[in-house]
């Protein structure tokens, strides 16, 4: 046994890898069933951040989201990237999309299709989100912006000047932002916002981050990063705290739009499983058959496949995860067999 | 000639460095600083004409001497000039339907053009392909690297392990039975992974940061003084 | 190191390895001719259609104003067939539709939907490649190879063409020669006053930086490129020096002065109160400790000895300890990566799995047959 | 800004004297009415002298309404528009008269045209349209709690002109009367930032602590410094390769020039091609950047120079391949599986690649030797390499590779700095816990103080 995994082809790992990954994707992906997740506070300090956005100004939050990263690391960011856009989309913050990266305009792209385009079609281009594109230079463009925007990014994306657009009136700088959400995958990313943004400006910054930078950056956690989602287990998390948030909110908005109780409304939305017996009840009389069918569906229907990619992907991370475990171990008993019989290791 | 390739970029160099200096404490001069930055960023660009350049120089040499796997050399050099040809001239990108009349005004990248079809289905899949291909190379590592050879390479399996479960449902699964609001309830998987990275990992992280940062320190004066000039070639 | 890839397998082990393989393309090709079939990529035609509207000046008429309509395509078929394609231009978009809109179409008998060739040539086109670059992890072939160059090339290209289009044309470009710019590169520009605002003269410095950068390529000009490169230094150099300074060395200080003792937050008891205090105390010693114990292991005057010796040898139990949680951390990214590859394989290309609802149910029941 | 209440005290104390333009103003009598709580009194609003520009200090005296019956006071900003240059002149007769009087002493004085004349001094003496009169139309930059009376306004626009006004609020939500408004204030950037004075400090104490290290060193002071394991493996590295007749691969991190991990590589690179022209290996440096090709192509002629054998310098061994990261490891494990080197070295600012080189390295049996101050490639390379350089240490190994009084120097001012920020460490730290058991008030002001203005920058 010992001589045989001594001499294993490193071949067999990589196909025990592949099975693990893939055998669970098909079965979730056939099945549906995800695994339930449990809030750790660092994807709450995230979500609360955006959420409290702009509070203190009384208005829309202007909320600056960089999405720094490529196709490469998608897989774990772009969960994060979706369900952002979902949170400030519901909560009706306007959003200045940006990049440091080459590639990042076709995320900041898809994110808008996926969300913005289909569950959010009421959202105007350039009144309540804009893209202002790629810019090269790292954290130079960061430091640029911190002084004066509009010099670094002079037209969107579609090469319409700034000043045409409606909602960059009276953003200079990045000082006029309430909030910086950003994705990383490497640099220039979270650090250099961190360094840059954060620390000289005094912004409060969110990050969404790749498991290989999460380490780094939780020194700076509370202080200089109000919020950190690390690796797809952070997606996973921030997924499900957003996913319940839209579907609380959306049920009070149809249950205020039928001119149902502000305090009926709290305690439903906190009761969904409730919603559909409630409808029967005499409170919900004043609402249209129409409108129960709407609120029983938002109340109750499937999560749309885009807000669940991070839950999804827990399923293989885990098998993953005791492969890894059981390989580590597997190898450290060929190496203590070794040493035992004195070969050298 | 020394002046030339000696003298002034040291000075270059110099006062580029203090100008970035003094512009993060004298706001008058914040706009130095905003055009260095500038500069830059403009230079960066110019710098992706250069590694082309490059490429071009080293595949021609490569297929004018036959080296072995010439062929490969052609790929590369066909795969470049028709994506900077596609994307330079915006063939087949829509123009912006506020300017229809000016070809050049739409976007890149636009979904559907061209240049998008180059990314979505030779880029994108390429590159991320190739950063999955880790998840294998992790596997293999962890079966022939990560030994427990002494008690330092214990102590960092034994982190991994945390963290490798603390981060899945079998965190959950594993220590579930301590009872959240016990006194133990720190041993949970899932809260010692979180405790692990918020003191053992800020501690260890945030010493190096400071090291790190030291280091840079010093390298850039030894920059700016001209001492450490090694990247202009003057070596020992 | 007990195995290398390059050692030759056993015959048993190749079978198995062609085994794997071949039930690759078995279920691909079964998959292509059962259910709805597989990897194919549907698109809805979007007519842009516009029409000049030529105005002509009140004051001088040589002098004419030309702007650009759109128009629906009814209209549009109305005035070419009065007017001729003078005057006009036209373009087709096309937007691409989920699967499940076309069945529905199909099922309705007939609409714009149809088969994208460029994009299913593509998506074939994304499953090659993803397939030959996780070929190489067998070994080293010229599917493999293949990709490589692919990879090379494109990228190459890709990066040179972003750079020209975002930062050139924009940054540089737009300030030296705003007119030629308004007038063909970003007709949505706002000229300066006068056309021209001669503070941007400042950028024919980068300019002339950076055709000396290029200059590196000619033979003989390599010290041109110094200067570009003394440049890009100098101004990293400066930058890091304060951004890492007050962010790292100052901010990771000041996040370190913490009270060694803190009273536990959880106070339903007397006992929980104990101790919640004592890990909360005890996470704050160990945390001061490892900062002082990690920079005594980066110093660089005194030898490892002695008291000196143990302190650094402290410190090393801390940082190995970040190692592991760092490669903890780095083992779920990667596989996350992985799975995304998989998901495209099994989702886009294969259509064996359907998580976003974008084919009909029972395209993925189909899959569960085998 | 974080700025905690010792601060704001001791700032507005002490520069209250030099800022100009304060505004007091008279306080109005708290009326002792039930429904709306009173308003504050006593606002002072001042440029914050000494920063970087866009940042209002306002302190006001606080409601007469205690504290528990409030819910906070609501600060209140308005930023005067200028009126428009013709009615300025036309209409506004106070305005015409200053612009007729400017005008005259500029027509007189310096012989400019009427016109231009009249233009000048309307943009000299500019008018403000007149505040609204309804404090809602004022814009709102918060609410502070209510045990709080001072407030620092940030991010206002540096060229503007400000007034502003505080109001209370009731627990019900209710406003008191906002305050009389204060002067105008210019939120003006000033000749130095002073928040950034500590930061200036530090970065001068660590720069002349390298310097005067250098300087020593230089005038033949010995430097110690401790071994850093792996770096007398270079030499045998080379070694090997030579008698093995395979080439050295060294791999410079993918980053640009402008990341100095890049640059301690270089120099790095420029000590293992000196020893690789002796014993004659042939080293290939494939690039991810054309500058740092440019750079490494400098450093490695150099040491080929150096080493007296110019003429076993070939320029094309160091070239470049692609920016792409994935494009740049695909190309470098392909060709590392083909030319099996016998030594690697990875030095440098490295990513996710640091697996997949060090990895395949490993399969085809090269020694590697690596160095970065990425942390989080660090486990990768401290698993898979022969030797490990982590984090600061790969910045002191160019250093000690070198071998030069300089360099060694900076490395022993490096330590300095080191030493600073311990003592800092185990003094606050000291100070903060024995604040926290005994809980006194002069400590507190001590540990806030070395954390909000020495260390806050």
């Amino acid at each position: 046994m010992i001589r045989m995994l001594e001499n294993l082809d490193r071949r067999w790992i990589f196909l025990a890898m592949a099975l693990c990954v893939s055998v669970p994707i098909l079965v979730i992906g056939l099945t549906g069933v995800t695994f339930p997740e449990t809030p750790t506070p660092l994807a709450e300090a995230f979500f609360d951040e955006v959420d409290r956005a702009g509070e203190a100004n009384g208005r829309r939050a202007n909320v600056l989201i960089a999405l720094d990263y490529d196709p490469a690391s998608a897989g774990e960011l772009s969960p994060m990237s979706l369900s952002l856009v979902n949170q400030c989309a519901q909560k009706g913050h306007r959003m200045y999309f940006i990049s440091l990266w080459p590639v990042g305009p076709q995320m900041i792209e898809e994110s808008i299709d996926k969300v913005i385009k289909r569950f959010y079609p009421d959202l105007v281009y350039g009144q309540d989100y804009v893209n202002l594109g790629f810019k090269a230079g790292s954290e130079q463009v960061i430091k640029v912006m911190g002084i004066d925007l509009t010099t670094e990014f002079r037209t969107d994306v579609e090469g319409t000047m700034l000043s045409q657009i409606p909602m960059m009136e009276g953003i200079t700088s990045l000082e006029d932002f309430d909030l910086i959400a950003e994705i990383s995958a490497g640099y220039p990313g979270s650090k250099e916002w961190v360094l840059y943004a954060a620390t000289q400006y005094d912004i409060p910054l969110v990050s969404g981050m790749t498991g290989v930078q999460a380490p780094q950056n939780y020194p700076y956690y509370p202080t200089q990063l109000k919020g950190l989602l690390g690796a797809i287990k952070g997606a996973a998390e921030y997924e499900f705290i957003v996913n319940d948030y839209v579907r609380e909110a959306r049920v009070r908005s149809i249950l205020a739009a039928n001119g149902i109780d502000e305090e009926t409304s709290l305690g439903l939305s906190k009761q969904l499983d409730q919603i559909s017996t409630w409808t029967t009840s005499a409170e919900a009389a004043s609402m249209s058959p129409a409108a129960k069918a709407e609120l029983i569906d938002v109340a109750t229907g499937a999560t749309p496949g885009e807000f669940l990619e991070g839950q999804r992907r827990m399923g293989p991370q885990l098998f993953a995860h005791l492969l890894m475990v059981l390989l580590i171990i597997l190898g450290n008993l060929v190496f203590f067999a070794q040493r035992r019989r004195g070969g050298s290791a | 000639m020394q002046i030339l390739t000696r003298s002034i970029p040291l000075f270059i160099t110099a006062v580029a460095g203090i100008v970035m200096i003094l512009s993060a404490f004298f706001p008058y001069t914040s706009d130095w600083g905003k055009f260095a930055g500038q500069f830059f960023n403009i230079l960066a660009a110019f710098a992706f004409v250069l590694g082309g350049g490059n490429l071009l120089k080293l595949h021609l040499k490569k297929i004018s001497d036959q080296r072995p796997g010439w062929a490969y050399s052609g790929v590369v050099l066909v795969c470049f000039i028709v994506t900077l040809f596609v994307g330079l001239l915006k063939i087949g990108a829509y123009p912006n339907p506020t300017y229809p009349s000016v070809h050049f005004g739409g976007e890149t990248q636009g979904s559907g053009s061209m240049f998008w079809w180059f990314y979505e289905y030779a880029f994108k899949p390429l590159t991320s392909t190739m950063f999955a291909m880790l998840a294998f190379y992790v596997a293999s590592a962890a079966f022939r690297a990560f030994r427990a050879k002494n008690f330092e390479a214990i102590l960092l399996l034994g982190t991994a392990f945390v963290v490798l479960l603390g981060r899945t449902f079998a965190g959950v699964l594993a220590t579930g039975w301590i009872p959240p609001d016990s006194a133990f309830s720190g041993l949970r998987l899932e809260n010692l992974s979180v405790y692990v990275m918020q003191v053992f990992n800020t501690a260890g992280t945030r010493a190096i940061m400071i090291g790190i940062a030291l280091g840079i320190a010093s390298t850039s004066m030894k920059i700016l003084l001209g001492i450490d000039r090694s990247f202009l070639g003057s070596g020992d | 190191m007990s195995s290398s890839a390059s050692e030759p397998m056993t015959p048993a082990q190749r079978a198995i390895w062609a085994i794997v393989c071949l039930s690759i393309l078995v279920i691909v090709v079964v998959r292509s001719f059962i259910g709805d079939g597989m990897g194919r990529v549907y698109v809805e035609p979007k007519p842009m259609d516009f029409v000049a509207e030529v105005t002509t000046s009140t004051e001088n008429a040589s002098e004419s104003t030309t702007s650009w309509k759109q128009v629906s395509t009814v209209e549009f078929d109305a005035y070419v067939s009065a007017n001729g394609y003078t005057n006009t231009i036209s373009w087709t978009e096309y937007d691409q539709v989920p699967p499940r809109a076309y069945f529905a179409q199909e099922a309705a008998g007939g609409g714009s939907i149809v088969l994208s060739w460029p994009r299913t040539i593509g998506l074939w086109l994304a499953a090659f490649f993803t397939l030959a670059i996780f070929s190489f992890l067998y070994r080293d072939n010229p599917f493999y190879k293949f990709a490589e160059s692919v990879v090379v090339g494109v990228s190459a290209g890709y990066w040179m063409v972003v750079g020209f289009w975002d930062t050139i044309v924009p940054n540089l470009l737009q300030r030296l020669m705003p007119v030629f710019s308004k007038d063909y590169l970003t007709p949505g520009m706002e000229l300066p006053p006068g056309g021209f605002d001669p503070t941007n003269l400042v950028f024919l410095i980068p300019l002339v930086l950076g055709i000396m950068l290029v200059g590196r390529l000619l033979p003989k000009c390599g010290w041109l490129s110094l200067w570009p490169l003394a440049f890009i230094v100098g101004t990293m150099a400066g930058l890091r020096m304060v951004g890492y300074i007050e962010s790292d060395i100052l901010s990771q200080t000041k996040e370190t002065v913490i009270p060694l003792y803190v009273q536990g937050e959880n106070t339903s008891s007397n006992f929980m109160m104990i101790w919640s205090t004592i890990w909360a105390s005890l996470a704050q010693i160990l945390l001061v400790i490892g900062v002082l114990a990690c920079l005594v292991y980066f110093f660089f005057s005194v030898e490892h000895k002695g008291a000196v010796g143990k302190t650094a040898r402290v410190g090393i139990w801390y940082l190995m300890i970040t190692f592991g949680a760092a490669f903890g951390f780095t083992v779920m990214g990667r596989i996350a990566l992985l799975a995304a590859r998989v998901e495209f394989l099994f989702d886009d290309w294969m259509w064996l799995i359907d998580p976003m609802q974008q084919r009909e149910f029972i395209s993925a029941s189909v899959g569960l047959l085998f | 800004m974080r700025t905690s209440s010792i601060q704001t005290i001791l700032l507005t104390t002490a520069l209250c004297a030099l800022a100009g333009g304060q505004v007091v103003l008279g306080s109005s009598k708290a009326r002792a009415s039930f429904a709306p709580p009173a308003p504050p009194t006593d606002l002072v609003a001042n440029d914050l002298p000494w920063d970087g520009g866009g940042t209002v200090q306002i302190d006001w005296a606080a409601s007469a309404t205690p504290a528990d019956q409030l819910k906070g006071y609501e600060i209140l900003a308005h930023e005067l528009e200028v009126t428009p240059r013709d009615a300025a002149i036309e209409t506004d007769e106070a305005a015409d008269r200053a612009a007729a009087e400017e005008t005259q002493s500029l027509l007189e004085g310096e012989g400019i045209a009427p016109e231009d004349a009249r233009r000048q001094a309307a943009l000299s003496t500019p008018e403000f349209v007149s505040p609204p009169e309804d404090v809602s139309e004022w814009s709102s930059l918060g609410i502070v709690p209510a045990t709080q009376t001072d407030y620092q306004a940030t991010g206002l626009n540096k060229a503007g002109v400000y007034l502003f006004k505080i109001r209370a609020i009731g627990l019900e939500g209710d406003f008191s009367a906002a305050t009389a408004s204060s002067g105008e204030i210019r939120p003006v950037a000033a000749f130095f930032n002073g928040r950034k004075l500590p930061l200036l400090i530090t970065l001068i104490l660590i720069a002349s602590a390298v310097f005067v290290f250098i300087v020593l060193a230089r005038r033949g002071m010995p430097m110690r410094i401790r071994k850093i394991a792996g770096l007398a493996a270079v030499d045998e590295a080379v070694g090997r390769a030579t008698e093995m007749g395979r080439s050295i691969l060294y791999i410079n991190g993918i980053q640009d020039m402008d990341d100095l991990q890049t640059v301690a590589g270089v120099t790095v690179l420029g000590r293992v091609a000196k020893t690789a022209a002796e014993y004659d290996a042939k080293i290939e440096v494939p690039t991810s950047r054309s500058l740092v090709m440019t750079a490494a192509r400098e450093a490695v002629q150099s040491s080929y120079f150096s080493a007296g054998r110019p003429d076993a310098y070939n320029p094309d061994l160091i070239y470049y391949v692609t920016d792409e990261q994935f494009g740049f490891v695909a190309y470098i494990s392909g060709m590392m599986t083909r030319e099996k080197p016998a030594a690697c070295f990875y030095m440098g600012s490295f990513f996710a690649e640091s697996l997949i080189l060090a990895e395949t390295g490993n399969s085809v049996g090269a020694i590697q030797i690596a160095g970065t101050a990425n942390p989080s490639q660090l486990p990768f390379f401290v698993a898979a390499c022969d030797y490990t350089l982590i984090g600061e240490e790969f910045f002191a190994a160019s250093a000690y590779l070198s071998g030069q009084p300089d360099q060694l120097g900076s490395l022993k001012g490096q330590d300095v700095g080191k030493i600073l920020v311990g003592i800092v460490i185990i003094i606050g730290v000291t100070l903060a816990t024995l604040q926290a058991i005994t809980g006194s008030d002069s400590l507190e002001a001590a540990v806030n103080y070395l954390v909000n203005v020495i260390l806050g920058s």
